[in-house]
């Protein structure tokens, strides 16, 4: 796994939840509400269910049922082909399906030994970024309209379509999008494909700011941010958390730059950082990278270069004995693909890891001692898809 | 000005009032005595409005319904209403209650048979306009000292409150 | 600087920018919203869509040579080709062929797979049914495309 | 002819009487019965009116189209609305206490509309002028609270229930800032010009005196040629911000939705409900929300007087810079000419509306609306109307103004946390409602 995670800090500062730990002195020792939020709830995202440990409105404890969505993908993958199981992929994290396609398709890759041409490779970053900007947005609509405010949600919706667009004119599918096979990409860019992207970026670019005019500087959103869900960045180290939410604690640690994939040593970005490790830095941090993402996508394009977009690739991919862990920056965090060979043309066990799952055991350390309120705001911060988390 | 159907409201009114006010007694639900306390207090309101005294009214209103009863259904509902409604009713004072009910009747019977002088029979109201200038001038000035007296009694209660509420400050 | 952000709070300057940035945004031109059966949406050229058989139009004869290799590719396994051997000819011939579409999920390997380019996600996206029986699509719908229920008032 | 028809007779052809003033009581009954009447419709088609315009509105701001099926630009996606949740099934939770559960929207419905007995949509229309009017309306109003709780306790689920006391903790935080800033207002009505002119007509005697009925107050503005949201400035503007903040507040609406906040709490209050009933809360959001501006209009932005109104008396009639005849005949314009502007937007959406089949009704239906709207501007260009319209349409107006930013505080927001409420409420309004408050009266020591 990652160097990260190997870090002298042991999981022993993690305190584990027990739902009848004795409540603070402080507070009013009046009866425990147990609330169970979900997996029914407008703010949960998803089915996730969180049985809230209640005193008056102050979170006790938190426990995460998860499983509601359970579809068994790693099990399906031990009866497809790795060709096959592509598609299903998609279907994980399904608001960052290139995202997800492309760590499989390189894990596919490592275990083959191939390496898709550096044509391919651009298109991957192009699509791959766009994705990222996908995700925050979403994100940042979501995370706003838990928090109250409804109306970053529509803007950054209008502003996804235009990403979206990009996706269904590149590979014929907006959301799921399968755009990648293993050893490169299936389709060539279609014409116009490079103008779009540029005039992307030049269109997002003011759009980011109007997000940041209505939320940044906003009191109630400052007031409603700073300071909750704070979590230090040791505990992100022990908890495995990984991607904004541990950025923004102030450890810079981005697998693009540290162990590059797809050509990201190629491009020219900074990993922002944040500092206090609370709701409001994770939003400026996402926020930050929105733009870097834009930077790379501008010099993606500009460096296109020419030639095949398909590795040769045997027609049945058959890897040898092996196996093979291999883990990208996904927009919610490491996203990694350990996959097991047995020689045939079905892999013998695929383990995904998700980092919407591991990123959301930190639930309960960022909300204990919050308010409901702050669950709610919580949640969407660390940003999870319950399709990954359940897979 | 002659008000509309004095008799008619004024029965109505009082009548709500007894009506409520034993629903609060009687009731085993502490919610429900709350509810019932409500209508007695705003057809408490409503007597006052009949005396002329509509200022009092408002503040009956403003204060006793809209402020004291929020906080009370505020605390009643935090309360295991279970365990209350287990509880036997009229414990075991009933006979005591109802000697002092006895005797109290007799007592309000006895004062107003002999003290008929105290009651005239037609008080001449208060014109309506003036009513709350007239409280504003009588507490500011005849009872500037039980007004005051009373605002630092109700400050030592709040802190009181506040002292007991908190088991640490 | 501080005595600026003090300004900036005592005037609600901040929350007055968001207030003029929701206003703006009241001018008709900016609505993005779609009148979708009035204005249809232009699906892109590589989009995937409706599956479709398709045929030669010169001879009206199925393209489909019954190789399988969809119904292999197939990560769900939904589509079931059935042929017969054409003693004639000595050519395998396509019987039936049937697609799932409720359970497809449009990724499209069929259509990769596919040797003679007859069978094809096309830009036909309006699938709705009101039975699963009508989700399954034999191979007459597959070559003629969906024939949905026109109500008239 | 009875005495009463008589008195009914001299309000119509009169017009200086002020509501629940008439000799006969009967008279004032009927007066009473007819405006109870025309206030409730009015308000049931302000709120319908509301729940459109509120739709679309939020829609434009956040680039979406909003209702445009029902009836053209879904004009009538109201009344479908209203009829959907009349024939909704009514659920009643099985474990809920059912009395209560009964009686919490009755309540809530009940006060929002009570409310408006006091409120006056110009000097002689109202249901009734009384002495008490603000303290009335503001207790009224605080009933409404209990009609939350009780809702909240009665479903006997978490979520109602946290509503429901976040409610009350709320109310109790809000009402004494928005009574202080309430109080610095009526404090402003004894202040000069306002005291003599309460002598001529109330008669009173003494030192200048002030007054809690609501049109007293807005006399007292006349009389002193101001609206107090200028008054001593900017301290008359900062009272009316903390009230403008409490109403908000106090009506439960974005960013101080916490009852009902729907991504924290599901829907808060009322979760529970459904149907008949909960489109009762939802009419008694909306007519409380209507209710509470009422009261900020008529406290600090004149009611029902136009901008730069006369002074006028039962007697007096003093002018101002401002008035006059052509002056006067330009204001008195400006409803009916609101109605043609309206009437011209409803006119170009006609000839916009797609060239379509399907939309022909919807064309008729619009053209029809914008026909309606230009008549109705037509009868207040009558001179008879328009004079005794103009105060409530000035009155409108304003709340309409208020309505709006309702709608726009909602689009542009995010939610405040529980406890900032309570510590906006307790260390920042309270104090500034105080200061305010000491410092109107040491201002208005001279007066």
């Amino acid at each position: 796994m990652s160097e990260i995670l190997k870090s002298e800090q042991s999981a022993s500062s993690v305190k584990h939840l027990e739902l009848e730990a004795t409540p603070s002195p402080a507070y009013l020792d009046s009866d425990e509400l147990i609330l169970n939020m979900g997996p029914q709830h407008p703010s949960t995202h998803g089915v996730l269910r969180v049985i809230l440990k209640l005193d008056g409105e102050k979170v006790m404890g938190t426990e995460c049922v998860i499983g509601y969505l359970h579809r068994g993908v790693e099990k399906i993958a031990e009866h497809r082909t790795y060709a096959m199981f592509n598609p299903y992929v998609d279907r994980m994290d399904y608001v960052a399906a290139v995202s997800n396609g492309l760590g499989y398709c390189e894990a596919v890759e490592k275990l083959l030994n191939i390496e898709a041409p550096p044509r391919a490779q651009h298109i991957r970053v192009i699509l791959a970024e766009l994705n990222r900007l996908a995700s925050h947005m979403l994100w940042l609509g979501t995370h706003a309209l838990d928090i109250g405010a409804i109306t970053p949600l529509f803007y950054t919706f209008r502003d996804r379509e235009e990403i979206l667009k990009i996706f269904e004119k590149y590979c014929g599918a907006r959301l799921t999008t399968h755009a990648f096979r293993i050893g490169g990409c299936l389709y060539e860019t279609y014409e116009g494909f490079e103008d779009e992207c540029r005039n992307f970026v030049k269109f997002v670019r003011p759009k980011i700011d109007e997000y940041e005019t209505l939320l940044t500087t906003n009191r109630i959103w400052v007031e409603r941010t700073k300071g909750v869900g704070y979590i230090s960045g040791d505990d992100c180290k022990a908890m495995g958390v990984t991607g904004p939410v541990l950025r923004a604690s102030g450890v810079k640690w981005d697998i693009r730059k540290a162990q590059p994939y797809s050509g990201y040593q190629n491009f020219d970005f900074d990993i922002p950082v944040g500092t206090n490790g609370d709701t409001y830095d994770r939003y400026l941090v996402r926020i930050a990278e929105m733009r870097q993402s834009l930077r790379i996508i501008e010099q993606a394009v500009e460096k296109l270069p020419e030639g095949p977009v398909m590795a040769k690739v045997p027609k049945v991919v058959k890897p040898a004995v092996g196996e093979v862990y291999h883990g990208i920056e996904s927009p919610k965090g490491e996203l990694g693909y350990f996959i097991v060979s047995d020689g045939s043309t079905q892999p013998y066990r695929i383990r995904v890891r998700p980092p919407s799952f591991v990123n959301l055991q930190a639930l309960d350390m960022m909300v204990r001692g919050a308010l409901v309120a702050d669950v709610v705001a919580v949640i969407g911060t660390i940003d999870i898809v319950l399709g990954e988390v359940d897979r | 000005m002659q008000p509309v159907a004095t008799s008619w409201f004024f029965y109505g009114l009082s009548a709500v009032a007894i009506v409520s006010a034993l629903m609060v007694i009687t009731r085993k639900n502490p919610v429900h005595s709350a509810i019932s306390l409500v209508f007695t207090l705003l057809s408490l309101a409503g007597l006052y409005l009949m005396l002329y005294a509509p200022f009092v009214a408002g503040v009956q209103i403003i204060l006793y319904v809209g402020g004291i009863m929020v906080l009370f259904l505020f605390v009643i509902m935090l309360v295991n209403i279970e365990h209350n409604l287990r509880e036997e009713q009229f414990n075991k004072q009933w006979l005591v209650a109802t000697i002092a009910t006895v005797v109290l009747g007799a007592l309000f019977g006895y004062v107003y048979y002999h003290g008929k002088g105290f009651f005239p029979a037609a008080v001449p109201p208060t014109p309506e306009q003036v009513n709350t200038q007239q409280i504003g001038m009588s507490l500011y000035t005849a009872y500037m000292f039980p007004f005051e007296i009373a605002s630092v009694l109700l400050l030592v209660a709040i802190i009181g409150a506040v002292v007991m509420a908190k088991k640490r400050i | 600087m501080t005595m600026k952000k003090l300004l900036r709070k005592v005037l609600l300057l901040d929350l007055l920018q968001g207030l003029s940035l929701t206003f703006r945004y009241q001018d008709p031109k900016e609505i993005y919203t779609e009148q979708y059966p009035l204005q249809r949406p232009e699906v892109a050229e590589r989009y995937r869509g409706a599956p479709r058989l398709n045929v030669n139009p010169d001879t009206n004869e199925t393209l489909c040579i019954a190789c399988d290799l969809c119904a292999l590719a197939c990560p769900e396994h939904l589509i079931v080709v059935t042929s017969e051997r054409n003693e004639k000819t000595r050519r395998k011939e396509l019987t039936t062929f049937t697609y799932d579409l409720s359970r497809c999920m449009f990724c499209g390997l069929c259509e990769d797979a596919c040797p003679t380019d007859a069978l094809e996600l096309t830009q036909d996206f309006e699938l709705a049914n009101y039975t699963r029986e009508g989700a399954i699509w034999d191979r007459q719908t597959l070559e003629q495309g969906p024939q949905p229920t026109v109500y008239k008032k | 002819m009875p005495q009463w028809l008589q008195s009914v007779v001299d309000y119509v052809t009169k017009s200086n009487n002020t509501p629940g003033w008439y000799a006969d009581p009967v008279a004032s009954a009927i007066w009473a019965l007819i405006y109870i009447i025309l206030i409730f419709t009015g308000v049931s088609i302000a709120v319908i009116a509301m729940n459109w315009l509120e739709r679309k509105i939020l829609a434009h701001m956040q680039v979406r189209l909003g209702p445009m099926r029902v009836g053209p630009h879904g004009l009538l996606q109201p009344i479908a609305d209203a009829l959907k949740l009349l024939i909704k099934e009514d659920i009643m939770p099985d474990q809920a206490d059912k009395v209560v559960f009964w009686l919490a929207p009755v309540t809530i419905v009940i006060t929002a509309f009570t409310v408006y007995i006091v409120i006056p949509f110009g000097p002689t229309h109202a249901v009734t002028d009384m002495n008490i009017g603000l303290l009335f309306m503001l207790g009224v109003s605080s009933i409404g609270v209990l009609g939350i709780i009780m809702a909240g306790w009665a479903s006997n689920s978490h979520y109602p229930l946290m509503g429901s006391l976040r409610s009350s903790a709320q109310m109790v935080s809000y009402e004494i800032a928005m009574g202080m800033a309430v109080v610095s207002a009526v404090l402003m009505t004894s202040f000069k010009g306002g005291g003599n002119f309460f002598r001529q007509i109330y008669g009173t005697g003494g030192a200048s005196v002030g007054t809690l009925s609501m049109i007293g107050i807005v006399r007292a503005q006349e009389a002193q040629q101001t609206w107090f949201l200028f008054k001593f400035f900017p301290l008359g503007l900062i009272a009316f911000f903390i009230f403008a903040v409490a109403m908000v507040a106090e009506t439960n609406r974005a960013p101080f939705d916490l009852p009902e906040a729907e991504s924290e709490l599901v829907a808060g209050f009322h979760t529970e409900y459904s149907g008949f009933r909960w489109s009762l809360f939802f009419l008694a959001e909306y007519a409380a929300m209507i209710a509470v501006s009422s009261i900020a209009v008529t406290l600090w932005l004149g009611g029902w007087m136009r901008p730069f109104a006369s002074l006028h008396g039962p007697n007096v009639e003093i002018p101002n810079y401002w008035s006059g005849g052509a002056i006067d005949l330009a204001f008195a314009l400006v409803p009916a000419l609101t109605f043609f502007v309206l009437a011209l937007f409803a006119f170009i959406g006609t000839v916009r509306m797609p060239k379509h089949r399907a939309f022909r009704v919807q064309t008729i239906g619009l053209a029809g609306f914008a026909l309606a709207l230009g008549f109705i501007g037509l009868v207040l260009l009558e001179p008879h109307v328009r004079d005794r319209v103009q105060d409530i349409f000035w009155f409108s107006l304003k709340v309409a103004v208020f309505m709006y930013m309702y709608i726009w505080y909602r689009g542009t927001f995010p939610r405040y946390r529980f406890d900032q409420l309570m510590h906006l409420g307790w260390k920042f309004m309270i104090p500034t409602g105080i200061a305010v408050l000491i410092l109107t009266a040491a201002l208005g020591l001279g007066s």
